[in-house]
């Protein structure tokens, strides 16, 4: 069975929290947020959302590489919207989710203040994608490959060039075999926004629900399909699967063609055209006779 | 092609679509191709009515093209070919009636001066791997009981180191004889 | 520039003049010529007449191993050797299960990744390549082109040129300071290989080719093929005899041209060989070049 | 409960030789929902049709499935049949078993199964359609008409004359087309120009037309009343309404050595210039490529000696946009160009030309004032040979189809030839005399009996020039393919009649369809000749086909009286197969997440931002709606949808799955 | 055994494709019975979703068509369309389903003989590569059981 590399240290702590801390609570003191959302520490060394209203949570807060969480999510969410604004402790993932919810209009200028450390250890407040877009490139670990990748050697139908097509399905059956539809996925992606899910919808029944052979691939490739071009490759669907399947590897190779063909990269730009719901009339292709 | 309709089984225009894929329905008679051909007006039949001849696809019919001299005087110019508006690769056509009417021992009386050029052509490459050209013309003279022919030329080509009097052997004789001799066994197979 | 070279048996036997004028101009403008080690005879009109398997099969052999010599660009300056070459990479490229049943005849591997070219297209690359301002002697003739069959057709599979009416040799022509004239007769049929099996029909067709030429003023014909040649030159007493007049207009190669445009002598190009005398034709251009110096 | 009926039509044997359509109707009757299933050898006639009212009447049906042809055939009769026994009329859908099945497939239990499942999908659709209404549009009612040769004048004026208003576009600053080129027509021998020229007139004084020359369409949005075109009125440099037309400038123009494209580059026009003396408008245009002063700057004799001061070198391109509820589409034909024939000289010898300079040189008004002189050195040629399909039915050249026209205007050709030269002689090679029509064969036997042109049964292969003359190398077939040779003084090439070049990019701002050869499509090639696959569109003349005259005129009126017809009713009813976005309960009040990416990816525009609020006014979210006025039905939106919250009726969700799911 | 009878399902454009095949009819031009047509207003309706249904449906291959680039009836939904395409295919080729068993192609209402012949193709290439049987066996028995009426 692959599994998938979690990130395990833990220990890499960010020496600048202290700074985080006083930005918020002056944030809180101030008004101007009502609460904070960051990582803590939760049981068996998992690190678990938390949302500070008072300025004494503060002391809780924490920003390690264990936080692949992707706090967007919860900006969305009606319980954290009755909490009043929020600001956010802001990875680069997160802000490249931002921009990419307000290059489709979900969400909207100053809805939120982010809280990002740059490389120097200052704390930069953000709050408008074009602030975003502005630093996002310099910001510490924007550039590196951010959620988990697989090792060749154990992926081996899926190291590039591979031409065995059938190694590779045997691969992902095997893989989404072990799919118990708990949607956890689904929940922790920040791209995940609508209302009702295909798979909730009932009229038809497109893809069918119980956890099954079947069921399983159509829901991971309608998953793939409604985030290709907009998947920022957070890594936070991985991170929650609790079968430990390699989600993010199918998104991120749709990312990559899709920037490839089409030179479009999700999560750069709130102003970015969703690649299909665009055209060209020089897209090339050459498998249609 | 979709153009082509087989009425006649295994005439042989229908032969001829299996093994060149030329259709000889496809012809119109618009006579470009006897228009240009530089041989027209020196053969039995001008291309045209090669084509007319098969497009029946009746036996008596079959053999007069078989027959004809036309197939062995075409010089394989291309010139109809490349004008004919209905495409259609009459060379090819030509090349195949030639074969086949060679092959059949029908090829026109006329012929026989061809035939034997060809035959010593060939000869002369299966022997030495290359066209050696004074040995060709003395073979060819010999089958064509022709021997007068061009007595006074030969004679100025040597003097001009125009011929040679020995022919060159190639490394690969031996597999260039085996081409030959399985080209025509696969000749005898299909036949 | 380093091309693959085929040069076929008529080139080493009665058209050994093409060959000696082709090797003589190569070297002056640095076209590298790699003979094709252990080549064969490429079948001619002969193989097609008898076997169609094997007049793709003589052709491909002789592929083969230019393939073997790693040179993309094959050279053929014989237009009947370059006709039946790339025929038969057409044919086998568009028929695979043809090209592996030859494949296994020549006994040899068959790649079919050579391009195969005729001498006008690669004498105007290497010239250019090499810069053409070395015109020694400026070639001042009035000449009639004559490319024959085989060098354009059939246009789909030689793709060269235009068909109908061809140009590069005239430009090459031009480059050497020639006037190349309009004629007729640029793509009409010699006759070909049924010289020695049909010559009076030979020396009807080139009659007409030799009395359009002389009728617009051209002083020598240029051509690029052995067979016209041998039709048109070796053949002049039947053609005589068949149009009942005389001509003296000599029939020369492309290469030859070129070559006394660069300076090389009558006799480096194999002149000496034509049975139809150049001597006249290179006198009035040696007078004509002296009357250009005086005025 | 669903209560579907199916009805299986044998069309005679066409379905019933390959199809066994009892058996059809048997295997239907056993589909869940299916209540009643028959077959019937003609269900599109009178009694087939009642034999669906009946059902629907009797059985109480909710749907109706006819399996019989294309849907594109009679889908209209039997859901008209079915709206009259009550039934709404799209609760009626149509299994293709013939077009899609019995003409493309062998007899057999195979092909029988095949029809069988088409049923069974359709049967699986039709359950899940819905009664709709057609939509209501109201209609603009203005004809715009894109060229103005025979075919636009005659639509135009047919158009104005019943009293609706036409806009007539023309591309070149004179309408008149290629019928004001030609000498005289056949079978008649009338002067083109002389049957011509009063129409033109009319055009322009026309209360009802408004005349755009020198004008192309830019682009064309809507739809069938409602269309939206944006027009290009190049700059004339020349103001139209200032211009009395008094030539001044035509003739003080130093520019004067161009090639008129109006006789066909036999003779010469000025930069600033009106094409021919009957121009209409009269008014000249300034040929910016080739005039002094746009390329050195210096000159202006005509802006300077212009009495109406009407010369405008500032003036641009301007952009009209103009509200149409019909397109005419006329805009013609085109011959070969001259690298066409390398083997005939064409383009290198000046005495081989094409059928239209002959006609120019035919003409009273033309270049030779309508003496026959060659080109070259303009004698009077001896021998002329005239080649009919040069081009025409020639798959090697891409043109696979007969031109139509060619062996007439020969005829006439030679006929003039003869008449004008009566010591010349005429040789017409042709393949085949095509001279089908009143009076037409009867003209062709008169140009060989009464008038001496020899026509060869032949292709010519070869034309070169030597000594003055072009040798023509043809054959003659009657006479077994025997090798002719004709010395002549002139060629005349009936080269193809071809698809103007700007055809295809017009189809693409038109929306239409076009064949192989990029001639615009009929909606069907016997019963809809006039009409395109999009509504409100037609078609004249030769854009759809090579057509004569009297042809192109028939077909101008035809597409008039299709204009006409629509603009005779205020509204128009248009299929209601349009997508819609779900509502839903509060909180929710639809599915849709408001991505909008059905906004981007709609052709129309038809998709508009909605905001919800509460009854107080507070807005709750954002989503989107359909403009029904706008939306043509395609569902692009519906692919895109990730909620599944837009759905195109006709083509819904449930029915595609469904459709799908019945061949499980 | 009898030969293998691929099960295809094509899915084509009301104003091209499906106008197309209406020629072949009309033209009596004869193809392999194979094929199942589900008629959709553009190319651009064609959701992903039909083609995963259509497998599941138990077909071999699938027929995806419309108009040509720049022949499109609403103008662009073919070039939607084959973005998506170029997409989902490359996802498919990517979790190994067989792509090649997924024929897209463009026949205008004019090409009747182009229909005919990727039908035909198609059915040859199915064939060849045989029953899907590796995606069928995916579909346990009772899964979709949600299509009921």
């Amino acid at each position: 069975m692959a599994e998938t590399v979690r990130r395990t240290s833990g220990q890499t702590v960010v020496n600048d929290m202290e700074a985080l801390r006083q930005r918020a609570r002056e944030l809180l003191d101030a008004g101007t947020v009502q609460v904070i959302i960051g990582y803590a520490n939760g049981s068996n060394r998992r690190v678990r959302p938390f949302f500070a209203r008072r300025p004494e949570d503060l002391e809780r807060l924490i920003l390690d590489d264990r936080c692949v969480l992707n706090l967007a999510v919860y900006l969305r969410k009606p319980e954290v919207k009755a909490l009043g604004k929020a600001a956010v402790i802001a990875t680069p993932p997160l802000l490249r989710s931002i921009l990419q919810l307000a290059a489709e209009n979900h969400y909207q200028e100053s809805e939120a203040v982010f809280l990002a450390l740059d490389s120097a250890g200052n704390v930069l407040e953000l709050s408008s994608a074009e602030q975003i877009a502005g630093v996002l490139g310099s910001l510490p670990g924007s550039t590196g490959q951010d959620a988990c990748v697989p090792s060749a050697d154990r992926m081996p139908a899926l190291s590039a060039g591979s031409t065995d097509r059938q190694a590779r399905f045997a691969f992902w059956k095997q893989e989404f075999e072990r799919c118990i539809r708990c949607y956890a996925c689904r929940a922790a992606c920040p791209m995940c926004y609508c209302e009702q899910c295909l798979v909730d919808s009932n009229q038809p029944q497109w893809i069918p629900v119980a956890a099954h052979s079947i069921g399983n691939l159509e829901w991971h490739i309608s998953r793939a399909m409604h985030l290709a071009g907009r998947c920022v490759n957070c890594g936070a669907c991985s991170e929650a699967c609790p079968a430990g399947i390699p989600l993010n590897l199918v998104n991120q190779f749709l990312a990559d063609r899709i920037q490839q063909e089409f030179g479009q990269k999700a999560g750069t730009s709130a102003k970015l055209d969703y690649a299909l719901s665009v055209f060209s009339g020089s897209d090339r292709e050459t498998f249609i006779k | 092609m979709s153009t082509h309709s087989s009425t006649v089984h295994n005439s042989l225009g229908e032969q001829i679509y299996q093994s060149t894929g030329q259709s000889v329905a496809c012809c119109y008679q618009c006579g470009k191709c006897s228009a240009g051909c530089p041989l027209a007006s020196e053969t039995d039949y001008p291309p045209n009515q090669i084509l007319r001849l098969l497009q029946f696809g009746d036996s008596t019919l079959d053999e007069k093209a078989l027959r004809s001299l036309t197939i062995w005087q075409c010089l394989t110019c291309q010139t109809c070919s490349a004008r004919c508006p209905q495409e259609v690769d009459l060379p090819k056509i030509m090349d195949f009636l030639r074969q086949e009417s060679w092959r059949q021992g029908r090829a026109h009386p006329k012929a026989r001066n061809i035939i034997a050029f060809h035959r010593s052509f060939l000869g002369s490459i299966r022997m030495t791997g290359r066209m050696f050209e004074l040995g060709m013309i003395m073979d060819y003279k010999r089958r064509s009981l022709n021997f007068l022919q061009d007595l006074l030329l030969a004679p100025k080509l040597l003097f001009r180191g125009k011929l040679h009097f020995l022919p060159h052997r190639i490394d690969g004789a031996k597999q260039v004889r085996r081409l030959f001799d399985a080209t025509a066994r696969k000749r005898g197979r299909t036949e | 520039m380093k091309v693959g070279y085929f040069p076929g048996c008529s080139l080493v036997g009665s058209a050994r003049e093409f060959n000696e004028s082709l090797q003589a101009v190569s070297r002056l403008i640095k076209l590298d010529l790699v003979e094709i080690p252990d080549w064969n005879c490429c079948g001619a009109s002969s193989g097609h007449a008898a076997d169609h398997l094997l007049s793709l099969a003589l052709p491909a052999r002789i592929l083969a191993l230019a393939e073997k010599t790693g040179l993309r660009d094959l050279l053929v300056p014989c237009s009947a050797c370059y006709n039946r070459l790339i025929t038969t990479v057409y044919e086998l490229q568009a028929n695979p299960r043809l090209k592996s049943e030859v494949r296994e005849l020549i006994e040899l591997d068959l790649k079919l990744d050579v391009r195969v070219r005729n001498v006008l297209e690669v004498l105007k690359e290497a010239m250019e390549a090499d810069g053409s301002s070395r015109i020694a002697k400026p070639f001042a003739h009035r000449v009639a082109c004559y490319y024959g069959c085989l060098l354009v057709r059939p246009p789909k599979v030689v793709q060269f040129d235009r068909p109908e009416d061809p140009t590069s040799m005239d430009e090459l022509m031009q480059a050497i300071g020639a006037e190349p004239l309009d004629w007729a007769f640029k793509v009409e049929c010699c006759g070909a290989g049924m010289t020695l099996a049909r010559t009076e029909l030979v020396a009807k067709l080139c009659a007409r080719i030799l009395d359009d030429a002389v009728a617009r003023g051209a002083e020598t014909l240029i051509t690029a093929c052995p067979m016209c040649h041998a039709n048109l030159d070796m053949r002049r007493g039947d053609i005589e005899k068949a149009a009942g007049r005389t001509f003296t207009i000599p029939v020369m190669y492309v290469t030859q041209a070129i070559g006394l445009a660069l300076g090389l002598g009558p006799k480096e190009l194999g002149l000496h060989r034509h049975m139809v005398d150049c001597g006249p034709l290179l006198a009035a251009a040696t007078q004509s070049s002296t009357v250009n110096l005086q005025s | 409960m669903s209560r579907i009926g199916v009805f299986v039509c044998h069309c005679g044997e066409n379905i019933g030789a390959t199809v066994d359509c009892a058996q059809v109707a048997q295997m239907s009757s056993s589909i869940p929902g299916v209540v009643h299933s028959v077959d019937y050898k003609y269900m599109c006639s009178d009694p087939g049709q009642t034999l669906i009212k009946e059902a629907v009447k009797e059985k109480k049906l909710t749907g109706v499935v006819v399996a019989a042809c294309s849907p594109r055939m009679h889908e209209p009769t039997f859901r008209r049949a079915c709206a009259e026994a009550g039934l709404n009329s799209f609760l009626c859908e149509m299994a293709n078993i013939r077009e899609h099945c019995s003409w493309v497939h062998e007899k057999g239990d195979q092909t029988t199964q095949k029809a069988a499942d088409l049923v069974r999908v359709l049967v699986e659709k039709v359950k899940r359609n819905r009664p709709l209404r057609p939509i209501q549009v109201p209609v603009t009612k203005t004809a715009l008409v894109l060229g103005g040769g025979i075919a636009g004048i005659q639509a135009s004026l047919d158009i104005a004359n019943a009293g609706q208003k036409v806009i007539l576009v023309e591309k070149d600053p004179s309408i008149g087309g290629h019928m004001a080129q030609l000498s005289e027509t056949f079978p008649t021998l009338d002067c083109s120009q002389c049957i011509l020229t009063p129409r033109m007139v009319e055009v322009a004084q026309h209360p009802n037309i408004t005349l755009l020359s020198y004008s192309e369409l830019e682009s064309l949005d809507g739809f069938i009343g409602n269309f939206k075109a944006r027009i290009r009125k190049k700059a004339r440099k020349v103001d139209e309404k200032l211009c009395t037309g008094c030539a001044v400038c035509t003739q003080k123009c130093p520019q004067k050595k161009i090639p008129s494209k109006f006789n066909a580059g036999l003779g010469m026009r000025t930069a600033i210039f009106v094409p021919f003396p009957q121009a209409v408008p009269n008014k000249p245009v300034i040929d910016i490529e080739n005039c002094r002063y746009f390329k050195t700057g210096k000159c202006a004799v005509c802006q300077k000696l212009c009495p109406a001061k009407a010369v405008r070198f500032e003036q641009e391109d301007e952009i009209l946009e103009i509200d149409v509820g019909a397109v005419v589409c006329a805009t013609g034909f085109d011959v070969v160009n001259t690298d066409f024939f390398p083997e005939y000289g064409y383009g290198k010898y000046p005495d081989v030309i094409n059928g239209l300079q002959y006609e120019r040189l035919a003409s009273a008004s033309g270049p030779t004032l309508g003496e026959i002189r060659r080109p070259s050195d303009g004698k009077i040629p001896e021998t002329v040979v005239f080649l009919a399909c040069a081009g025409s039915r020639d798959r090697a050249k891409g043109i696979d189809y007969c031109s139509k026209i060619c062996c007439m205007y020969t005829a006439k050709h030679a006929m003039l030839y003869r008449h004008k030269v009566h010591s010349g002689k005429a040789y017409v090679f042709y393949m085949d005399i095509r001279a089908g029509g009143k009076m037409y064969d009867e003209f062709v036997r008169r140009a060989i009996e009464e008038d001496g042109a020899i026509y060869v049964r032949g292709r010519v292969s070869r034309i070169y020039e030597r000594d003055g003359k072009l040798i023509v190398k043809g054959a003659d077939t009657l006479l077994g393919g025997e090798p002719i040779e004709i010395k002549a003084d002139m060629v005349v090439l009936a080269t193809a009649a071809v698809a103007s070049p700007a055809a295809e990019e017009l189809a693409q701002k038109l929306h239409i369809s076009y064949d192989s050869y990029k001639f615009f499509s009929e909606a069907h090639p016997k019963l809809r000749p006039v009409e395109t696959n999009t509504a409100g569109i037609f078609l004249a003349g030769a854009c759809q086909a090579p057509k004569d005259i009297p042809e192109s005129v028939a077909q101008a009126s035809g597409a008039a009286s299709k204009v006409c017809g629509l603009f005779s009713q205020d509204q128009l009813s248009r299929e209601p197969l349009i997508a819609a976005v779900n509502r839903t309960a509060p909180p929710q009040y639809s599915s849709c997440t408001g991505c909008f990416l059905c906004e981007s990816v709609c052709p129309y525009r038809a998709i508009e931002r909605e905001t919800i609020t509460t009854r107080g006014g507070k807005p709750i979210r954002t989503i989107a709606r359909v403009n029904p006025g706008l939306c043509q039905g395609c569902g692009t939106c519906v692919a895109v949808c990730r909620v599944k919250a837009i759905d195109l009726d006709g083509f819904s969700n449930s029915q595609l799955y469904a459709e799908v799911r019945a061949l499980a | 055994m009898s030969e293998f009878e691929p099960k295809i399902i094509a899915f084509v454009c009301n104003w091209c494709t499906y106008a197309g095949a209406d020629l072949t009819g009309t033209s009596r031009m004869k193809y392999a019975h194979n094929v199942r047509v589900i008629r959709t207003p553009c190319t651009g309706r064609i959701d992903y979703m039909l083609i995963l249904k259509a497998f599941s449906a138990g077909a071999d291959g699938v027929i995806v068509s419309g108009c040509h680039p720049g022949d499109c009836h609403y103008t662009s939904g073919n070039y939607h369309a084959r973005r998506r395409w170029m997409v989902f295919r490359s996802l498919l080729d990517f979790l190994g389903i067989d792509v090649e068993r997924v024929r897209f192609a463009w026949v205008s209402a004019a090409e009747g003989a182009k229909w005919a012949e990727v039908v035909n193709t198609t059915v040859a290439d199915i064939r060849r590569l045989g029953p899907y049987t590796e995606y069928q066996n995916l579909i346990g028995r009772g899964v979709e059981r949600s299509f009921q009426v």
